[in-house]
C-alpha cells in the first residue's frame, strides 16, 4: 500500500518524445486509470514506474521514497500484462507461485532436485503453498491450480495473471490493457471483479487502457493522455461532465459527444446553429464549439439542430438517432427512449434541441465555463 | 611396458597383425602392443602421422608406405635404426633382401625395416582365357590385348589394369619394366620413347580389353565372381581373391607382363616398419625395436606371407619357414619369384609429390575413359605440368 | 477443395509412392544385402531378404573351426560379423555420449546467445547477428587444419574433448534460437524480470521451457550432424580406436580394395543409421511443428 | 548502493550473455579463418619447420592450372543441379502430401529419412547400389530389357527406331553407364545422390511454411472465383511461400557448396576431376596433399563466394519483402 | 441481389451435431443477422451457404435456385471473413481485383507475363481497373490502393475485404463477424457504415455475429441460434421486448435482463419477490421467472425489489447500480439517470421498482404474455 509519484517524466526514443514532463500523484488505495489513444505513452510511462525502463528526466516515488535506484524487482509493485505474459510451461499454481519463490527461498532452495530438500524449503514451501491458494480461492480459480495456461480461457488466464500479481501483496498494482484481449462480455464481467478488489485489498491501482468505458466504470479518478502529455485528472464524471478540453470530451462517453459549431454574439450570449442558447460563457471569452452528449439532445419539434436521418440504431434500451447536421463535423447522434413517437425514420428531417448540459469550447479547443444568460446579467 | 603401433589397409593386415600380436606375446610378456585406427591407405597413413608430429601423439611404430618413407625421415619424424641394429648380436641385416633394406636407408642410416613387399603380378582366370581359345597366360602386353580381343569376342569382360594404386605405382612398374626410372634428377623422367610406350601399354588395354573405368575394389569383386579373365595388380590381392572366390574356377597368377618382353624390373610396393617414437624412455624404444624386430623378421614375416598376398621382407622367412607353403600356394610364389626384380618405388620429391601423384593419375584417368589418343601429346603434357609441379 | 475427386487423391498417392520407393531404395539394398550371404550379394541372388542358406564364418575359420562348427545363417554371421569387427557398441555409446555433450554444450551457449540478439537491446547487436550469420557459412572441412593444430597446441587430439569442443558454438543454433524467441512476447520477459528474476534466471527458467520445441528441432539438427560425421573424428581421432564414433566403426570395413565385406559393412550400416531413424520417428510430428514454429519459414 | 538504469542493465546482461558465444565463435571459428586467410600467402606445409611468404602465388595458381577449372565447373554443375531440383521437389512433395487425406505422416517421415541417414554409410550403400554389374540400379535396368514388351517401349524400337537409338536402347545393346566411373554420369549421378538427400529437408521447411498459410485465404480464394489447383498456388500459395523459398534457396544453395561426403566416399573427385568439388579440393590439397597454403587459399575464395552468394538472396529478400 | 432460403439443414462433425433442422429464409435486399454464444454453428451455417462446407441434410436456395451442386466459386455470393483473409502479397487494388479477375479474364490472360499482351485483356483490364477505383472510392480507400494489407489499420483492411466482396456486385454478401477484430471505436464507426451499405446497395446481407449490439443495431431482422437451432427470428424489437425464450432474453440486450423468480399466487396474480404485479398470465400458465431489464426498473423507496448495492457503475450517461438480490441468480442490474439523488452507494440497501415492460417466463423458459389482472377480469 503506498502512494505513487511522478515528477516531470519524459522520454524519447529517438528523436520522438514520448513523454513530456509528465507529472501525476496516485493518492494510496487509489484506482487510476491511464487512459488515451494508442501510442500515446501510456505504457511507457507504466513501464517507467515499474523500473522496466528509465526516464530521460524526473523522478518516480513510491511511498514516498524515490525509486530511481531501484530495479524493477525491488520496487514491490505487480504488473499485469495485456498478453498476460503467463509462463506457458509452469502450471497455474507455479505460475501464480513464481514471485513468491524469488523471493521467499534462497537461489539454493529453487534449485530443481536439491532445492526442496534443504533446510527451511520445506516450511517455505508450505507457506508458499498456502498462499497460493488463498488467492487462488479469491480469484476462484482454486480447480485450476493443476492447469497450464494453454488449457485455460482468455478469462481464466487473466485472472491468474491477477493472482500471480496479488499474491505478494505489492505496494501497487500496475495493468497495462488487462482486458483488452478479453472478448466483450468476459470484459465486462472481468471489470467489476477488478474494480471489487481495489475495494476489498485497498492496494494502489495504476490501471492502464484506451477504453474509456473501462476506465469510466471502475476508476475512482482518470488521467486522459494524448501526445505524451496529461490532459486533464479527475474524477470520471468531472471527465465526462467538465472536460477541461475538447480532446477529452471526445474521448470520454460512448457513443461520442456531438460537436456543434458555435458562436457569440454581439451581446455575449452563445449561438448554438444560429439559435441563441440562452448561455454565456462565464468569464467573457469566445466561443468556437458547443459539446452536447447524445443524451442531452431530444428530438423538439423546433429545436436548433436539425437534420436529415442518417442512421436509427435501435439498442432495445435506447434508440440512437444519427442526424447529418450542416457544419458539424460528423453525424449528430441523438439519443431516444425506445418509446419515442413517431419513430423517427431514415431520410426525413430530424429537429433536436439541448435538454441537458452544455459544454463550450473555444477555438483553440478549451473548456469555457458557461453560465445562464439572465443569472449573469443579474450579477 | 606398451606401445602404439599403427599400420594402413586394416581389411588386409588386422588378421596379420592379431597372429604377429599372439606369437609376440608369448616371446614378450611385458610388452603390450596397442593397434592404433588402421590408417585407410599410404598418404593417409603419412599425413596422420604428419598431423600425430604436430599434436605430439605420434605412435611408437608406425607401418609406412615405402614410397613414403623419405618424407618422415626429411622432417625428423622417423628415428635411425642403426643404433639398435648395432646392439643386436645375432640381427642379421642380410636376411632381408638387399634391395629392400635399400628402400629404407637414407643418406647411409636405416630408417625403416621392410615388413610387407609386393610386386605387380597378372591374375588369370584360367577358365574364362580357354573358353575364350588363350592358351596360357600372357607374357607381354601384346599378348594381353590379343587374349583380350578374343575374350571380348566371347562376349565377356577381359582384363583390368589397377592405374590407380597409390604414388602410380603401376605406371612406374611399366617404366621399370623398360628399366627406365621414373624420376631422374627431380624430374619426371618420360620424355623417351618407354615414356610413351608405357602410356601405350595402360591404353592398348583400355581399347584391346573395352576396361570399364571402375574402382579397384569392384574389378576385384568380378574377378572373384569370375565374371573377369584377367587383372594386373598387386600381389596383395592373392589372399582376398582366394577368400571370396564365388564358383569353382581355375584361379591362377603370373609375372607382370613386361613390353616388348620381360620386365627388366618392378618397383617394390609395400611398407615398412618405422620408429616414430618420440619417447625418452629407453624401455620403449628397446620395446619397440623388439616388436619391430619381430614383426620383420623370421616368424613375424611368415604370418605376413600366410595371411596376405604379400612376401615377406625376410630371406629366412622365405627360404625357411616358408618353403613348402609356396609350394602349396603356388599363387603367392608369382611375387617372390619377381623378387630380383625388385627396384625403387619413386616419391616425387618436395613439397608437392603429392600433388604431383594426383596429377599423373588425372592423366592417366583420361586414358582410361577413353578420352586420350595422342599419347605422344598427352605425355607431353603430363611432363610439362608434373614438372612444374616439381619445381 | 471441397468435393475432391477420390482420382486426383489416387494420383497424388501413386506420384508419392514411386517417389518413396527412390527415397527407400538405398535403406532397402541396404537392409536387404546385410542379410545376405556373399555369394548372394555377388551374384544378387537371394531376393529381398537372402535365401538364408547356412554359410561358413570365415572368421570362426580363420580361428580355426571347422566347416561344421562355423556354418551360421548369413544374417547371423553378417551381424555377428559387424559386432565382431568392431566394437560397435563401444563406438554407438561414444557417439551418444558425442552427441549429447555437443547438444548441451550448443544449448548452453546458444540459449543466451540467442536471448540476447532476440530480447535485449546493447550496442552492436546487429554486429554480433552479421557475426553469426557469417558463421553459419563456415563448414568444418574447410578450417579443418588450423583448427587441428589449434588443439594439437592445447594437446587435446585423441580426447573426447577434440570431437565435442569444436562444435560447442553453433551458429546454427544461435539463429534458429533466436528467431524462435522474436516470437516470445517481451511482455513475458518483463513479467518475469517483475517477478524479481534476472536476465540469467530468465534464459533458464523462462526462455529454455518455452522453446522446448524449437530445441528438439535444434536437436534433430544437431544430433544428426554430429551422430553422422565422419570427417572431423577422422582428423583428430588418429591414435585411441576406443574414442572412434560409429562412422568411423564403418570405416573400418571400408578399407581401399576390398569389398568382400558388404555383408557386415552393410549390417554396420544398418546399425548406426537405426538410432537416429527410430529418435525421427518418436519426434517426427514435434519436429516439424518445431521448425514451424522456430520461424524458419 | 545505486542500481544503474535499466537500459544499462540489459546492455551489461546482453554482452555477458552473448560473450561466451563471442568467444568460441572467435576462437573456434573467426581465429581459423583468419589463420588460413594468413596461410593462403605462405607455401606451410604440415611438418615443415617453417615456411616462405610467396605472396599471392597461390591464388595465381587457381586461376592457371586446369584443375582448379574444373573445379568450377564441377562446382557450379553441383550446385546449379542440387539446389534448383531438391527445392523444385522439396515443395512438389510438401504441396502433394498436404492434399492428402491419408498417409500424410507416413510421406513425411518417408521423405525425410535420407536427411537423417548417415552420409557416409549412405554413400557406401549408394556405391553399391551403383556398382556397374552388380549395383540394382543397372541391374534393374537390364531386366526391364529382358521384358520384351518393356524393352520395346522404352527403347523406342516400337517406332522403329534403331536398337541403339535412345539411351535405354543403346544401355540394353552396349550395357548401362558406370555412374561413377564415366566423367558424363558422375556429377549427375553425385547430384542425384545430393538431391535424394536434402529434398526431405526442404520439403519440411516447405509443410512448415504451407501450414503457416491461414486456411481463411484458402477460402476466400474459392469465394472469389477460384477454381483450379493452378490458380490456387499461383494466386496464393506461391507468393505465400516466397519468405520459405527464399530460406529453403539459401540454404541449400549454401550446403550445396558445401558438398563433400559423398564426393571423398563415391569419386574423390574423379574421373579425370568431373566431381572435383571446391570443398573436396580444399581437403584434397590441405589435408591428404599438405598443400596448406593452396587450401588456405582455396578456403578464402570459396567463403567468398557463399558469401556472395548469400548476400545476393539477402538483398532479394529485402527487396521481396519491403516492395 | 436474391433470396436465400435453408430448408432442413443438419450438419454433425463426428459424433456432436451442430445444426439441427434449421431453416431460414432471407428476403431479397434484406439485412439479416445471426447472433449466437460462441461454437453455436453460426460459421458453419454460414459455410455451409457459402458452399465451403457440405450440408448432411437439407438443401440452400440462392434466388429461389437450389444451390447445392454448385461449388463455392460459382454461388455468385460473396464473403467477409473475421479476420478478412486479405492476400498479404497483393496491394488493396490487387486484392480488390482477383474476384473479378478470376471471373472476367481467362486462364490466359491471367498468366504473369504473356497475359496482359494478349488480345482483350488490356480492354478487359482496363475495365476491372475502373470498377476496383469506383468501389474504393465508394469505401473512402482509394488513396491506400497502393499500399499492401499488412500497411493497413484494421479498420481500413475491413474495407478492404468488404470492397472484395463488393467489387463483382454478387447475389448476397455474406459476413462472418466481420468487426470482432476491431477496437472498440472502430467497431462503433464501422458497423453504421456496413448498415448503410446494405441500405445504398440493396443487396442481401447475411450477417454473422456473436455480438448483439451489432445485430441490433444494424439488421431488418435478427436469428437467433443456439445449439444448432434458430430459437426466435424477429425484429430488434421484437427480440428485445418480447424475447419468446428466456434463452433469448438472456443474450439480447446489455447489461442482460435481470430474471428474478416469480410465482403466480392462488387468483393467478404473478407475485415478484413476493408482491402483486397486478398482472396475470394471459393464457393462464405458471410463471416460474420474471425478466426485466435495467431500464425496467427504478430506485423506490420500497420497490419489491431490494438488495445491498454491490457495485455503481457510473458510464456518464447512465449509472449503472448492481445490487445483490436474494433469490436472483446474478446481481440486478438497475439504471439510473446520472443526476439521480441520492447517488446510491456501495453497502447500502437499495429498493427498486418495476417501472417498464416485465417479460414473464415459465419453468421451461418460454415466454408467457402477461395482461393486466383488472382488465382481465371484465373480459
Ligand atoms: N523501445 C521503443 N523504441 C522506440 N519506440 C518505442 C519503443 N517503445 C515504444 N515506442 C513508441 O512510443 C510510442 C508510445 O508507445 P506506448 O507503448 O507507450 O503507447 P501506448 O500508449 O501504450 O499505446 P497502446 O495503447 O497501443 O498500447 C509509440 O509510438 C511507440 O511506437
Ligand atoms: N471442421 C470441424 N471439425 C470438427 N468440429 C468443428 C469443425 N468446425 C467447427 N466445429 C465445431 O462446431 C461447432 C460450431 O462451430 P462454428 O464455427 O460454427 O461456431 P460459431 O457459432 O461460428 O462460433 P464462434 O462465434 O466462436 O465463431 C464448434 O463447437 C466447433 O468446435
Ligand atoms: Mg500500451
Ligand atoms: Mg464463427
Amino acid at each position: 500500500m503506498a502512494t505513487l509519484a511522478l515528477r516531470g517524466l519524459s522520454k524519447s526514443f529517438g528523436t520522438t518524445q514520448i513523454l513530456k514532463q509528465v507529472d501525476l500523484s496516485v493518492a494510496d488505495g487509489e484506482f487510476l486509470s491511464l487512459v488515451g489513444p494508442s501510442g500515446c505513452g501510456k505504457s511507457t510511462l507504466l513501464r517507467i514506474v515499474a523500473g522496466l525502463e528509465s526516464a530521460d528526466e524526473g523522478s518516480v516515488e513510491i511511498g514516498g521514497v524515490p525509486a530511481g535506484h531501484l530495479r524493477a524487482a525491488d520496487r514491490d509493485l505487480a504488473m499485469v500484462f495485456q498478453s498476460y505474459a503467463l509462463y506457458p510451461h509452469l502450471t497455474v499454481a507455479g505460475n501464480i507461485a513464481v514471485p513468491l519463490r524469488m523471493r521467499r527461498l534462497t537461489a539454493a532452495q529453487r534449485l530443481p532436485l536439491l532445492g526442496p530438500v534443504l533446510p527451511g524449503a520445506r516450511s517455505r514451501g508450505r507457506e508458499i503453498e498456502a498462499r497460493v491458494r488463498a488467492v487462488a480461492d479469491m480469484l476462484d480459480i482454486a480447480h485450476l491450480l493443476d492447469r497450464r495456461p494453454g488449457q485455460l480461457s482468455g478469462g481464466q488466464r487473466q485472472r491468474v495473471a491477477l493472482g500471480r500479481a496479488m499474491v505478494r501483496e505489492p505496494a501497487a498494482f500496475l495493468l497495462d490493457e488487462p482486458l483488452s484481449n478479453l472478448d466483450a462480455k468476459m470484459r465486462l464481467q472481468t471489470r467489476t471483479e477488478i474494480a471489487a478488489l481495489n475495494r476489498r485489498l485497498g492496494t494502489t491501482f495504476l490501471y492502464v487502457t484506451h477504453d474509456q468505458i473501462e476506465a469510466m466504470t471502475m476508476s475512482d479518478r482518470i488521467a486522459v493522455m494524448m501526445d505524451g502529455e496529461i490532459l486533464q485528472l479527475g474524477t470520471p464524471e468531472e471527465l465526462y461532465d467538465r472536460p477541461a478540453d475538447i480532446r477529452v470530451a471526445r474521448f470520454i462517453g460512448s457513443p461520442a459527444i456531438n460537436i456543434l459549431p458555435a458562436e457569440t454574439d454581439a451581446s455575449g450570449h452563445v449561438l448554438l446553429c444560429g439559435h441563441d442558447t440562452g448561455m454565456r460563457a462565464a468569464a467573457g471569452g469566445r466561443i468556437a464549439h458547443l459539446g452536447l452528449r447524445p443524451e442531452a439532445l431530444a428530438p423538439a419539434p423546433h429545436g436548433p439542430v436539425a437534420g436529415r436521418v442518417r442512421a436509427v440504431e435501435n439498442l432495445g434500451s435506447d434508440i440512437y438517432v444519427q442526424i447529418g447536421v450542416l457544419g458539424a463535423e460528423s453525424p449528430v447522434t441523438v439519443r431516444c427512449a425506445p418509446t419515442v413517437s413517431p419513430r423517427p425514420r431514415i431520410g426525413e428531417t430530424l429537429f433536436a434541441a439541448p435538454v441537458g448540459r452544455m459544454i463550450a469550447f473555444d477555438a483553440a479547443g478549451k473548456a469555457v465555463p458557461l453560465v445562464r444568460a439572465e443569472v449573469a446579467a443579474h450579477v | 611396458v606398451e606401445i602404439q603401433v599403427g599400420y594402413a589397409y586394416g581389411s588386409i593386415f588386422d588378421e596379420t597383425m592379431r597372429q604377429i600380436v599372439e606369437g609376440f606375446s608369448a616371446a614378450h610378456p611385458d610388452i603390450e602392443i596397442t593397434f592404433r585406427a588402421s590408417y585407410e591407405n599410404y598418404e593417409d597413413a603419412t599425413n596422420t602421422v604428419l598431423r600425430e608430429a604436430v599434436a605430439d601423439t605420434l605412435p611408437d611404430v608406425s607401418f609406412q608406405g615405402l614410397n613414403r618413407q623419405a618424407v618422415l625421415v626429411e622432417r625428423g619424424i622417423a628415428r635411425p635404426l642403426d643404433p639398435f641394429i648395432a646392439q643386436e648380436t645375432d640381427f642379421d641385416a642380410d636376411g632381408y633382401h638387399r634391395a629392400m633394406l635399400k628402400l629404407s636407408t637414407f643418406d647411409g642410416g636405416i630408417y625403416g625395416l621392410p615388413f610387407s613387399v609386393s610386386t605387380p603380378i597378372g591374375y588369370y582366370n584360367m577358365d574364362m582365357l580357354e573358353a575364350a581359345g588363350v592358351e596360357g597366360r600372357p607374357e607381354t602386353w601384346d599378348e594381353v590385348a590379343e587374349a583380350c580381343r578374343k575374350i571380348v569376342a566371347n562376349g565377356q569382360d577381359a582384363a583390368f589394369l589397377h592405374w590407380n594404386i597409390t604414388g602410380n605405382w603401376l605406371l612406374q612398374a611399366a617404366l621399370w619394366s623398360q628399366g627406365v626410372p621414373t624420376i631422374r634428377d627431380g624430374r619426371l623422367n618420360m620424355e623417351n620413347p618407354q615414356g610413351v610406350a608405357a602410356l601405350e601399354s595402360i591404353r592398348t588395354v583400355v581399347r584391346d580389353c573395352r576396361m570399364k573405368n571402375v574402382s579397384g575394389g569392384d574389378a576385384l569383386k568380378s574377378f572373384a565372381a569370375g565374371e573377369l579373365a584377367m587383372m594386373f595388380t598387386t600381389t596383395a590381392y592373392v589372399a582376398t581373391v582366394d577368400g571370396t572366390r564365388v564358383g569353382d574356377w581355375a584361379f591362377v597368377t603370373g609375372p607382370y607382363p613386361g613390353i616388348g618382353g620381360a620386365p627388366k624390373a618392378l618397383p617394390a610396393g609395400g611398407n615398412a616398419a618405422m620408429l616414430t617414437s618420440t619417447s625418452q624412455d629407453p624401455e620403449v624404444l628397446e620395446a619397440a625395436w623388439q616388436f619391430i624386430k619381430y614383426a620383420t623378421s623370421g616368424e613375424g614375416a611368415a604370418v605376413v606371407a600366410r595371411t596376405t598376398g604379400y612376401i615377406p621382407p625376410n630371406k629366412v622367412a622365405n627360404e625357411v619357414l616358408l618353403a613348402d607353403f609356396y609350394a602349396r600356394n603356388p599363387n603367392k610364389e608369382t611375387a617372390v619369384k619377381q623378387l630380383p626384380l625388385l627396384a625403387e618405388w619413386f616419391a616425387y620429391p618436395g613439397d608437392n609429390g603429392l600433388a604431383a601423384t594426383r596429377t599423373i593419375e588425372d592423366y592417366l584417368e583420361e586414358i582410361v575413359v577413353g578420352g586420350a589418343d595422342d599419347m605422344p601429346g598427352l605425355r607431353d603434357e603430363m611432363v610439362a605440368d608434373v614438372n612444374d609441379l616439381l619445381n | 477443395m471441397i468435393r475432391q475427386f477420390s482420382a486426383s487423391q489416387t494420383l497424388a498417392h501413386l506420384v508419392l509412392l514411386i517417389g518413396a520407393v527412390v527415397v527407400l531404395l538405398p535403406f532397402y539394398v541396404m537392409v536387404a544385402t546385410s542379410f545376405k550371404s556373399p555369394s548372394e550379394i555377388m551374384t544378387a541372388t537371394g531376393g529381398a531378404f537372402g535365401a538364408q542358406a547356412p554359410v561358413v564364418s570365415r572368421s570362426c575359420l580363420a580361428r580355426g573351426g571347422t566347416d561344421a562348427d562355423c556354418a551360421t545363417l548369413p544374417v547371423v554371421e553378417n551381424y555377428r560379423e559387424a559386432f565382431a569387427k568392431a566394437p560397435l557398441w563401444r563406438y554407438m555409446l561414444n557417439g551418444v555420449a558425442v552427441t549429447v555433450s555437443i547438444f548441451l554444450l550448443q544449448v548452453l551457449v546458444a540459449l543466451p546467445a540467442a536471448y540476447a540478439l532476440a530480447k535485449l537491446r546493447f550496442w552492436g547487436r546487429n554486429a554480433a547477428f552479421a557475426l553469426v550469420m557469417f558463421c553459419l557459412l563456415i563448414p568444418v572441412h574447410a578450417i579443418a587444419l588450423p583448427l587441428y593444430v589449434l588443439l594439437a597446441r592445447l594437446g587435446l587430439t585423441d580426447s573426447y574433448a577434440a570431437l565435442v569442443l569444436p562444435w560447442t558454438v553453433s551458429a546454427f543454433g544461435i539463429f534458429l534460437m533466436r528467431q524462435f524467441f522474436l516470437t516470445v512476447p517481451d511482455d513475458l520477459v518483463d513479467a518475469a524480470r517483475m517477478d524479481g528474476m534476472g536476465e540469467f534466471a530468465i534464459v533458464w527458467r523462462v526462455m529454455l521451457p518455452a522453446a522446448i520445441p524449437a530445441l528438439l528441432a535444434f536437436a534433430i539438427f544437431s544430433v544428426v550432424a554430429h551422430w553422422n560425421d565422419y570427417f572431423w573424428p577422422r582428423v583428430v581421432i588418429t591414435g585411441n580406436r576406443d574414442l572412434f564414433t560409429p562412422p568411423l566403426g564403418l570405416r573400418e570395413f571400408k578399407g581401399d580394395l576390398d569389398g568382400n565385406f558388404y555383408g557386415p559393412m552393410m549390417a554396420t550400416a544398418t546399425v548406426i543409421v537405426t538410432p537416429l531413424v527410430v529418435a525421427f520417428l518418436l519426434a517426427q510430428r514435434r519436429f516439424v511443428d518445431g521448425i514451424a514454429m522456430a520461424g524458419m519459414k | 548502493m545505486s542500481e544503474p538504469r535499466p537500459e544499462i542493465r540489459q546492455a551489461r546482461a546482453g554482452y555477458l550473455l552473448f560473450l561466451p558465444a563471442l568467444v568460441l565463435m572467435i576462437v573456434l571459428l573467426i581465429l581459423p579463418v583468419a589463420i588460413a586467410a594468413v596461410l593462403s600467402a605462405s607455401d606451410y606445409a604440415l611438418g615443415n619447420p617453417g615456411f616462405d611468404w610467396v605472396g599471392t602465388d597461390n591464388y595465381s595458381q587457381l586461376l592457371s592450372r586446369s584443375a582448379y577449372r574444373k573445379m568450377m565447373v564441377a562446382t557450379l554443375a553441383y550446385v546449379l543441379i542440387v539446389t534448383p531440383a531438391s527445392v523444385g521437389l522439396g515443395l512438389g512433395a510438401a504441396l502433394l502430401i498436404r492434399s492428402l487425406r491419408v498417409g500424410q505422416a507416413l510421406y513425411k517421415t518417408v521423405y525425410f529419412l535420407p536427411v537423417m541417414a548417415s552420409l557416409l554409410a549412405m554413400a557406401i550403400v549408394w556405391e553399391f547400389a551403383l556398382h556397374p554389374t552388380l549395383g540394382i540400379v543397372n541391374r534393374g535396368l537390364e531386366a526391364l530389357c529382358g521384358v520384351d514388351g518393356l524393352r520395346a517401349a522404352l527403347s523406342g524400337s516400337w517406332a522403329g527406331l534403331a536398337p541403339g537409338a535412345t539411351w535405354f536402347g543403346r544401355g540394353c545393346v552396349q550395357g548401362f553407364p558406370l555412374w561413377l566411373g564415366d566423367p558424363d554420369y558422375a556429377i549427375w549421378s553425385i547430384s542425384f545422390i545430393g538431391i535424394w538427400q536434402g529434398f526431405g529437408f526442404s520439403m519440411v521447411l516447405y509443410l512448415a511454411g504451407l501450414s503457416g498459410i491461414p486456411p481463411e485465404l484458402y477460402h476466400a480464394a474459392e469465394m472469389d472465383g477460384v477454381r483450379s489447383g493452378w490458380e490456387r498456388f499461383r494466386l496464393l500459395t506461391w507468393p505465400m511461400l516466397a519468405p520459405t523459398t527464399v530460406f529453403v534457396v539459401t540454404v541449400t544453395t549454401i550446403r550445396s557448396f558445401q558438398v563433400f561426403d559423398t564426393v571423398e566416399a563415391l569419386t574423390d573427385g574423379g574421373p579425370v576431376r568431373s566431381t572435383y568439388t571446391i570443398l573436396f579440393a580444399i581437403y584434397e590439397k590441405a589435408i591428404r596433399q599438405n598443400l596448406v597454403g593452396v587450401g588456405a587459399a582455396l578456403t578464402v575464395v570459396f567463403l567468398a563466394v557463399v558469401m556472395a552468394v548469400s548476400l545476393i538472396q539477402r538483398r532479394l529478400v529485402e527487396r521481396k519483402v519491403h516492395a
